[in-house]
């Protein structure tokens, strides 16, 4: 809002006449000031006080997976780079690899074969914020870690903060490894030189849908306000036994696996 | 007259730069006995044609200036513009960035704010805003213009005879905006007035009629040579014989008649002579050509082109082939920049070769005139000369460069070449002190007379200073240069400020280190002065001199 | 006084020349990796920092290690280091200089460099970073600058720079805590997570930075006629065995703590580095040349005699530098990423485009120092020669 | 006094435009005043360079700031003492580009004792030279509005002078927003260093002491200039499009206010650009022209090896050899000098 | 009275005038195109009066993506009460429908290279 107000336009007005100009000329002046504009989230939109996931890891198939990850790529244009610059949002690690302090000799075959979904963990203390030295990282009001693009300077502390390797830099220009026109025209591409990652689909959040992994996992990802004990994460996860990756470093991750 | 300058202390302590509150249209000079010249003579002003000569006295009210003062003046100023571009773009395009104005040894030893040549061209382009142009006619004061007064003049005299046309400030103006050429034009102006000052018409007129600025007619002439040669007969155990006038001769040589009348110029010009024994050069001098110096040049350039003429005149009558030339600051800026375009061309003379060592001057192809530090530096590369820089041992020399062969020429190397060539210890002066950036002895353009000791003594305090400081730091104890003005204006500039350093032109120093055929033990230098005395206030060890009494002298004393 | 940067001999604008001729390659890759991106480096989604860092790291200490020329001359009126303390000053603008390059060059978005300034974030160690090396720029600049100028005029330095000197001693420490600091406080990364890497940073510089002043000063005991003086030489060798020393010993602490206590997420990128992990093992001939050199400069320098003989001891200058170089420049950022918190080893080494920039920031750098020290060193030359060219017999 | 007068005169033609825009002089300002004023400006310059043109350089008086060339072995220093035209275009080229002259410029200090002193001094230098680069910048980007289609070397100019992005709307003065993505270097540096030579006048007292009217009021003026410029970019928007199509009709001689309305700032800013453009002919914003002109840098240092012509060289009297020899003959034959005419 | 230089002098006069009425001369005689710009035709108001959006559009793009990203605004009320969805390609490209015939004519005409584009797609433009 603060763009449009009119107590800034009637300053401009009593500037204006202090110097003897009227009509025309002050119309053109205070074009500014008669936009007596608003803005707003939209009505629409779903909102929490902290958003967090649960996933269900034995309800996924491989089928399930690839179709979270393929919507979610498809519908934020992120392209397919097969080098070790590529970029991910979300990924399948192994159970090694998605839980290294939880490391024991001996677990459940199925868990220690299975690959897990990972992504960002919209961490409640994220190192990754901390770091930003622009803020073009930040959390939102509902939790969401969030990635600024328009103010990403490519610095890439955030990757080195982050101890999950949710974040990916744009080594390349990404349009290069897209289609043209990109896959989903109404969400913008990024530029070489800023870093992205998994965003819990604000935008469609804003318009009162849930992200599309969640809704591409037919039930296995579960998806709501963590601070709500109804919400269905919550559900799920007081009546069972879940793990996050990495809690000891107190960044209190927000997406939990249930086992 | 010496009596009223202020010791040294009182000018350093009452010394200020900060510019007064009044707007400098407002304030007036304040003719001071020991800040300003004498007026000219009414027989020298006559004796070379100027007009309105006449009985007055600057701290006066009334100059007694002619009655159409205000026109002679608005004429010759508009004369001038058309006349010299520089002039006019000079007058047009300062912006008073104010780069120059801490740059002028006046500014710097008085503190008068209209001693930044910034100002002191204002004085000019003020009336030039105010009498010629519109806006200036029109604002007047807000235009920086104002119109021509008798007080006007009279700030003129004052400031344009404290500029010693050094140049200084030209090597730091964006635009090259040279002072000397507004202040050689303004003195011209001021002229026209029959407003002159003694020092510069009474040498004008003796050159003119009688053949040097000191008025030596040509048996005088003669006899101060050759009182100088028994000198050097007794130092160096040599004897020289000279020509006069002489026809046919390969070269005439010509240098300021200072050096062959006063101390410590009558040394250097011993240097000259024994250098030319040495070489076995086949040159004359002439006593009518007499002059290397050209006091016109402080004048107006028709006066400048009179007094100059001599030359060439004198090197055609007795046919010689080229042209050499002593050293000196002022007469090397008219013979490198004037000479050529006033008499010349010289077709009469050839260009000049050096009969020794075969070089051929070719940067002096047109005028045909060779500066003696070039050729000396040419002898010295092509190993003409037998030197021991070890009997100059006593001294610490710095280098004065002068401002004229800096600024107006670009003479720079030659002499230090010499120098390091005849003397092991050499030191420079701060950089910000020499070369280009050199600074005045203070009494430059005509200004070394003796009523204003003050004036050239502040003048002198910025190259003073630089000396004192390598003096105090590194032990110099003398001062080197290749100008007569500078010889005869940096000894009573050291003795104010540096009194423990010494004054030398260059040629003295080489005849000093000159070893040469059928010399004595040379246990003195050319001033007399015995070398173990000299070593001993030096600090160094004596040199075991064969007694001069006894037979067997010529033999280098070896330590 | 920068004028005096414009006369020499052709030596040395034949390597003025040269200095340009590096600048204009580095600039030319440079603006390939501006065209295509930082795909042109061998950095990845893994190793996201690369050679830029390392030695933007390597520099911070080495622009670090001028206060031990200045904290012994100004603190503790040590006078011997009176006539290289402007070395160090000038060394230390020429590596910060170095050190603000590296970080542009390693900008996804440079155009955007605003915007750390234009949204401060006091909670970002890089912002401060920021802060702690442009300030010690300035003052090292102003200092330095103001010094040698008063020098030249052979008057007393003003007043006001004696609080800026006083200041430059923490600051410059500062520079090299935060920039540990950058690393130091990552979760996840527990090759860099440890209270040590502040002094052993610091260990480092004031190792590496004092041996490059004293392969500078007999370079320009070489060049020129402006000698530092055995003694200066020699206390600055003193402070390299010390800080070597230092250096290493540092080292083993966080051996030790790593070795003994076993725990893998700080073990294994010691493992990594020198002896191979998961098969890749690409750094560690480097690291065990870098603790041979380390050894092998220590054992040079601490016998007297060795230290004395200045042919020995340029030799043991370069070894730490070596040693140094490869710790920070090449150990210590690869090592903190490899392996990733995942646990998976993505190698990294520079392309040769990377090298190209990195050569024509050094070139810059060398440049700025042959710049600065030829009107230090004409100032000083002139301060204690008189400046007179020499005679020409 | 003069400065005062300064500042009420840039003061005065604000005023005279946003009068002009309350008086509908809309097509006086933006298309009688900008012909005018180029004409002005133009022919002015022309003429004032023409006229300097037409007295002589009667000497060969070059300022030489390096040694000469002289003997083989000794060494030129060719740019400062130059000794061809080729020379001659480099000396030149760093005066004129790079203030060679200023770039030595040094600072006085007097301290007790009567110590003189010279430090270094660079600022003037530095803050000139920006001032002056930047403004051309700033002339040539504005040559987006004169040219259709933009030249590529124009564009390629702005691309490189917003290479940094601003990336965030600012609070702007009255809470107006400041905002555009790019942010145009040469227009902040060139208020910057305008306002530093601006300061540096009133600061240093020798500096004060010597400015005059004439230097406050183009100073101010450029200083106002940038600031309306910045206003319309960052704050008070103009309808751009607008402006060009007035400025494409004026340099297609097709001169028509567009039908759009354009912001009463830029009628401010015009009237100054005007002002700026008239008054350079007939002020000391000449050294533009007189830097090339002047005869202490532009001439080749070689009097001594070619002969320079004077056009004027004066009819003089001279005391002839003759004539000498007349008045001294007795007194030389005694002397044993040889004389023409044996008395 | 001859000066020698004068001819160079002129020279560079005409070099001067040359440079400084470039403009005037190289366009002469020509009339320059104006920008032709496309404009909606169902639809009449924008989403700020049109001379605002002529001067400041670039303005409330900013404040719009700021508001956005940052602080997950998504609707705009308008001048007029309409409200509108926040967005560059959604909402003012859904009226604008052709890029090349609306942003490009006048940034073209103006030299202004916005960055926008290099995000956010825009559907097929008429070339």
């Amino acid at each position: 809002m603060m763009a449009f107000n009119r107590r800034d336009f009637l300053k401009i007005a009593g500037l204006s006449a202090a110097v003897g100009l009227g009509g025309q000329t002050a119309w053109e002046l205070l074009l500014p000031g008669h936009l007596d504009a608003a803005e707003m989230p939209a009505a629409s939109g779903l909102t929490a006080k902290r958003w967090g996931m649960a996933l269900d890891v034995k309800k996924f198939t491989p089928a399930v997976r690839q179709a979270c990850i393929g919507v979610c790529n498809q519908s934020h244009n992120v392209p397919k780079i097969d080098s070790k610059q590529g970029l991910k949002w979300i990924w399948e690690a192994g159970y090694e690899a998605a839980f290294p302090d939880l490391e024991a000799e001996y677990v459940e075959d199925e868990i220690k074969e299975m690959p897990f979904l990972v992504m960002c963990n919209h961490c409640d203390n994220p190192p990754c914020v901390r770091v930003c030295p622009t803020k073009a990282t930040f959390k939102r009001g509902d939790g969401i870690v969030m990635m600024d693009m328009h103010r990403c300077i490519g610095c890439r502390f955030c990757m080195a903060a982050c101890p999950y390797g949710s974040r990916s830099f744009n080594f390349h220009d990404p349009r290069k490894f897209l289609p043209d026109p990109a896959p989903n025209k109404d969400y913008p591409t990024r530029t070489k030189g800023v870093v992205e990652k998994c965003t819990f689909c604000t935008e469609r959040l804003a318009v009162g849908k849930l992200p599309y992994c969640v809704e591409a996992s037919q039930g296995a990802m579960l998806f709501g306000d963590m601070s709500d004990a109804g919400s269905a994460p919550r559900k799920a996860l007081r009546t069972r036994y879940s793990i996050r990756r990495n809690a000891a470093l107190g960044t209190n991750p927000q997406v939990y696996y249930l086992i | 007259m010496a009596t009223q300058t202020p010791k040294p202390q009182e000018i350093l302590t009452t010394l200020g730069h900060q510019p007064p509150s009044e707007n400098w249209m407002d304030t007036k000079p304040e003719f001071r006995p020991g800040m300003y010249c004498h007026p000219v003579k009414i027989a020298s002003l006559e004796g070379m044609g100027g007009k309105y000569a006449r009985e007055w006295a600057p701290a006066e009210p009334d100059w007694k200036l002619p009655a159409d003062w205000k026109g002679i003046v608005k004429e010759g100023l508009k004369d001038r513009l058309n006349r010299f571009r520089s002039f006019q773009v000079f007058m047009d395009i300062c912006v008073r960035c104010g780069a120059c104005a801490d740059k002028c040894h006046f500014f710097i030893g008085t503190g008068d704010p209209k001693n930044m040549p910034v100002l002191r061209a204002e004085l000019i382009r003020s009336v030039y805003r105010g009498e010629f142009k519109t806006a200036g006619k029109i604002l007047g004061k807000l235009a920086g213009g104002r119109k021509l007064t008798e007080e006007v003049i009279k700030e003129w005299f004052y400031y344009f005879f404290q500029c010693t046309e050094c140049r200084r400030c030209s090597v730091f103006c964006p635009y090259g905006i040279d002072t000397a050429e507004i202040t050689i034009i303004a003195r011209e102006i001021i002229n026209l007035l029959g407003l002159q000052i003694d020092w510069i018409g009474t040498p004008v007129n003796a050159c003119y009629h009688i053949g040097n600025h000191l008025g030596l007619k040509p048996h005088t002439f003669k006899e101060n040579i050759e009182y100088l040669l028994s000198d050097v007969e007794e130092n160096v155990g040599i004897t020289i014989e000279p020509t006069f006038n002489r026809k046919g001769a390969e070269i005439l040589f010509v240098t300021p008649s200072g050096d062959v009348f006063a101390d410590p110029g009558i040394f250097t010009c011993m240097g000259y002579l024994i250098l030319f024994e040495h070489l076995g050069l086949d040159y004359t001098w002439s006593t009518y050509a007499s002059e290397g110096g050209n006091f016109g040049f402080f004048t107006n350039n028709e006066t400048m082109k009179r007094l100059n003429y001599k030359m060439y005149a004198e090197s055609k009558r007795l046919g010689v082939k080229w042209i050499l030339g002593g050293e000196c600051g002022h007469m090397w800026r008219v013979v490198h920049q004037y000479m050529d375009t006033m008499n010349g061309p010289a077709d009469h003379l050839e260009v000049p070769k050096n009969p020794l060592t075969g070089t051929v001057f070719a940067n002096a192809r047109s005028t045909k005139m060779v500066h003696v530090t070039e050729f000396t530096a040419d002898c010295i590369k092509h190993n003409k000369l037998k030197l021991d820089p070890s009997r100059n041992d006593h001294y610490t020399v710095t280098w004065h460069d002068s401002c004229n062969t800096s600024r107006g020429m670009g003479f720079l190397e030659e002499p230090r070449f010499v120098l390091n060539s005849v003397c092991n210890n050499f030191v420079e002066m701060p950089d910000t002190t020499i070369r280009e950036q050199t600074f005045c002895c203070g009494s430059g353009s005509g200004l070394n007379a003796g009523e204003n000791m003050e004036q050239r003594m502040r003048g002198g305090l910025p190259r003073a200073n630089a000396v004192r400081y390598v003096h105090e730091k590194h032990g110099v104890n003398l001062l080197g240069n290749i100008c007569a003005i500078d010889r005869a204006s940096l000894k009573p500039l050291m003795d104010y400020w540096v009194p423990e350093v010494a004054v030398a032109g260059l040629s003295e120093l080489v005849a000093n280190a000159l070893i040469m055929e059928g010399e004595n033990a040379r246990s003195t230098n050319l001033r007399g002065e015995e070398i173990n005395d000299l070593r001993e206030e030096a600090g160094l060890p004596p040199i075991d001199f064969p007694d001069p009494d006894e037979e067997g002298g010529g033999e280098e004393g070896d330590e | 006084m920068l004028e005096k940067a414009l006369q020499g001999e052709p030596r040395y604008w034949g390597w003025l020349v040269l200095l340009l001729v590096g600048i204009g390659a580095g600039f030319g890759a440079y603006s390939v990796q501006y065209q295509q991106g930082l795909s042109i480096t061998g950095m990845s989604r893994d190793v996201s920092w690369g050679f830029y860092i390392a030695n933007f790291t390597f520099l911070v200490g080495v622009a670090a290690s001028a206060v031990m020329l200045v904290l012994p001359y100004y603190l503790h009126h040590y006078k011997t280091f009176g006539r290289i303390t402007i070395l160090g000053e000038f060394l230390a603008i020429a590596a910060v200089t170095m050190c603000i390059l590296f970080i542009i060059a390693d900008l996804g978005k440079p155009q955007r460099v605003n915007n750390v300034l234009l949204h401060p974030t006091p909670n970002s160690v890089l912002f401060w970073d920021m802060i702690v090396l442009n300030v010690y720029l300035i003052l090292n600049l102003v200092i330095g600058w103001t010094i040698l100028g008063a020098e030249r005029k052979e008057l007393p330095p003003p007043k006001w720079v004696k609080p800026l000197i006083y200041l430059s001693i923490p600051w410059a420490v500062s520079i090299h805590t935060v920039t540990a600091f950058l690393y130091a406080g990552l979760p996840g990364r527990g090759f860099w997570l440890t209270a040590i890497l502040a002094p052993r940073f610091l260990a480092s510089a004031f190792a590496a930075g004092p041996a490059v002043l004293i392969l500078l000063a007999m370079l320009v005991r070489k060049l020129t006629k402006f000698d530092a003086g055995k003694e200066a030489i020699q206390t600055l060798a003193k402070i390299v065995t010390y800080g070597i020393i230092l250096h290493i010993f540092f080292f083993f602490l966080e051996v030790f703590t790593v070795a003994y206590s076993q725990i893998p997420s700080h073990l294994t990128h010691l493992k990594y580095l020198y002896f191979g992990y998961h098969g890749h093992g690409g750094l560690v001939p480097f690291m065990w040349t870098a603790l041979f050199c380390g050894f092998t400069a220590i054992t040079l320098l601490v016998v007297p005699q060795w230290r004395k003989n200045e042919g020995l001891l340029g030799i043991a200058a370069v070894l730490t530098f070596i040693c140094t170089w490869i710790d920070k420049g090449m150990g210590m950022i690869s090592g903190g990423f490899v392996p990733n918190p995942l646990h998976e080893v993505t190698e990294y080494a520079p392309t040769g485009l990377e090298m190209l920039v990195t050569l024509g920031v050094y070139c810059v750098g060398a440049l700025v120092l042959t710049v600065l020290y030829k009107v230090a060193i004409t100032v000083k030359e002139y301060e204690e020669l008189g400046g007179a060219a020499p005679a020409p017999h | 006094m003069s400065f005062i007068f300064s500042i009420i005169a840039v003061t005065a033609l604000v005023g005279v435009a946003l009068a002009g825009v309350a008086l509908d002089l809309r097509y006086f300002m933006a298309v009688v005043l900008p012909y005018a004023a180029l004409a002005t400006f133009v022919l002015g310059v022309a003429y004032r360079v023409l006229k300097w043109s037409s007295a002589p350089v009667p000497f060969r008086i070059p300022t030489t700031c390096g040694q000469a060339k002289g003997l083989d072995w000794v060494k030129t220093n060719k740019i400062d003492n130059p000794c061809s035209t080729g020379a001659v275009l480099a000396r030149m080229f760093l005066e004129i580009f790079l203030f060679r002259s200023l770039f030595r410029n040094t600072r006085m200090e007097y301290r007790e004792g009567g110590k003189v002193r010279y430090g270094s001094s660079k600022w003037l230098w530095l803050f000139g030279l920006l001032f002056h680069w930047s403004f051309l910048i700033v002339v040539l980007r504005h040559m987006r509005f004169f040219f259709e289609p933009v030249p590529g070397l124009i564009q390629a100019i702005e691309h490189a002078d917003t290479f940094f992005e601003m990336g965030l709307p600012l609070p702007g003065p009255n809470g107006l927003e400041v905002s555009l993505p790019l942010l145009a270097q040469s227009g902040v540096i060139l208020l910057a260093a305008a306002t530093f030579l601006f300061l540096r006048r009133v600061v240093v007292p020798q500096v004060r002491y010597i400015s005059l009217a004439s230097d406050w009021f183009p100073l101010l003026l450029i200083i106002l200039i940038a600031k309306t410029g910045i206003i319309m970019r960052y704050v008070l928007k103009v309808d751009v499009v607008a402006v060009k199509k007035l400025t494409m009709s004026l340099a297609t001689f097709h001169p028509a206010l567009p039908a759009e309305p354009i912001s009463f700032m830029f009628y401010v800013h015009i009237v100054l650009v005007c002002t700026l453009l008239i008054y350079f002919p007939f002020s000391k914003l000449m050294h533009l022209g007189g830097v090339w002109l002047s005869p202490t840098r532009n001439l080749v240092n070689n009097s001594r090896e070619v002969r320079h012509v004077n056009p004027w060289n004066p009819e003089v009297h001279f005391h002839t050899y003759s004539e000498y020899e007349d008045d001294f003959r007795e007194q030389m034959i005694e002397a044993g000098i040889p004389v023409e005419k044996e008395a | 009275m001859q000066i020698k230089d004068r001819p160079i002098i002129i020279a560079g006069i005409l070099i001067f005038l040359a440079i400084f009425t470039f403009p005037l001369w190289s366009a002469m005689g020509k009339t320059a195109p104006e920008p032709k710009v496309e404009l909606p035709k169902d639809v009449k108001e924008c989403v700020a009066p049109k001379d605002y959006m002529r001067t400041s559009h670039m303005q409330l793009l900013n404040e719009w993506r700021d508001s956005v990203v940052r602080d997950g605004n998504r609707v705009f009320v308008a001048f007029n009460g309409k409200q509108h969805n926040m967005s560059l390609t959604s909402e003012c490209l859904r009226c604008h429908t052709d890029k090349a015939k609306f942003c490009d004519q006048c940034h073209n005409y103006t030299g202004v290279n916005p960055f926008c584009w290099d995000c956010h797609t825009y559907p097929k433009e008429s070339k």
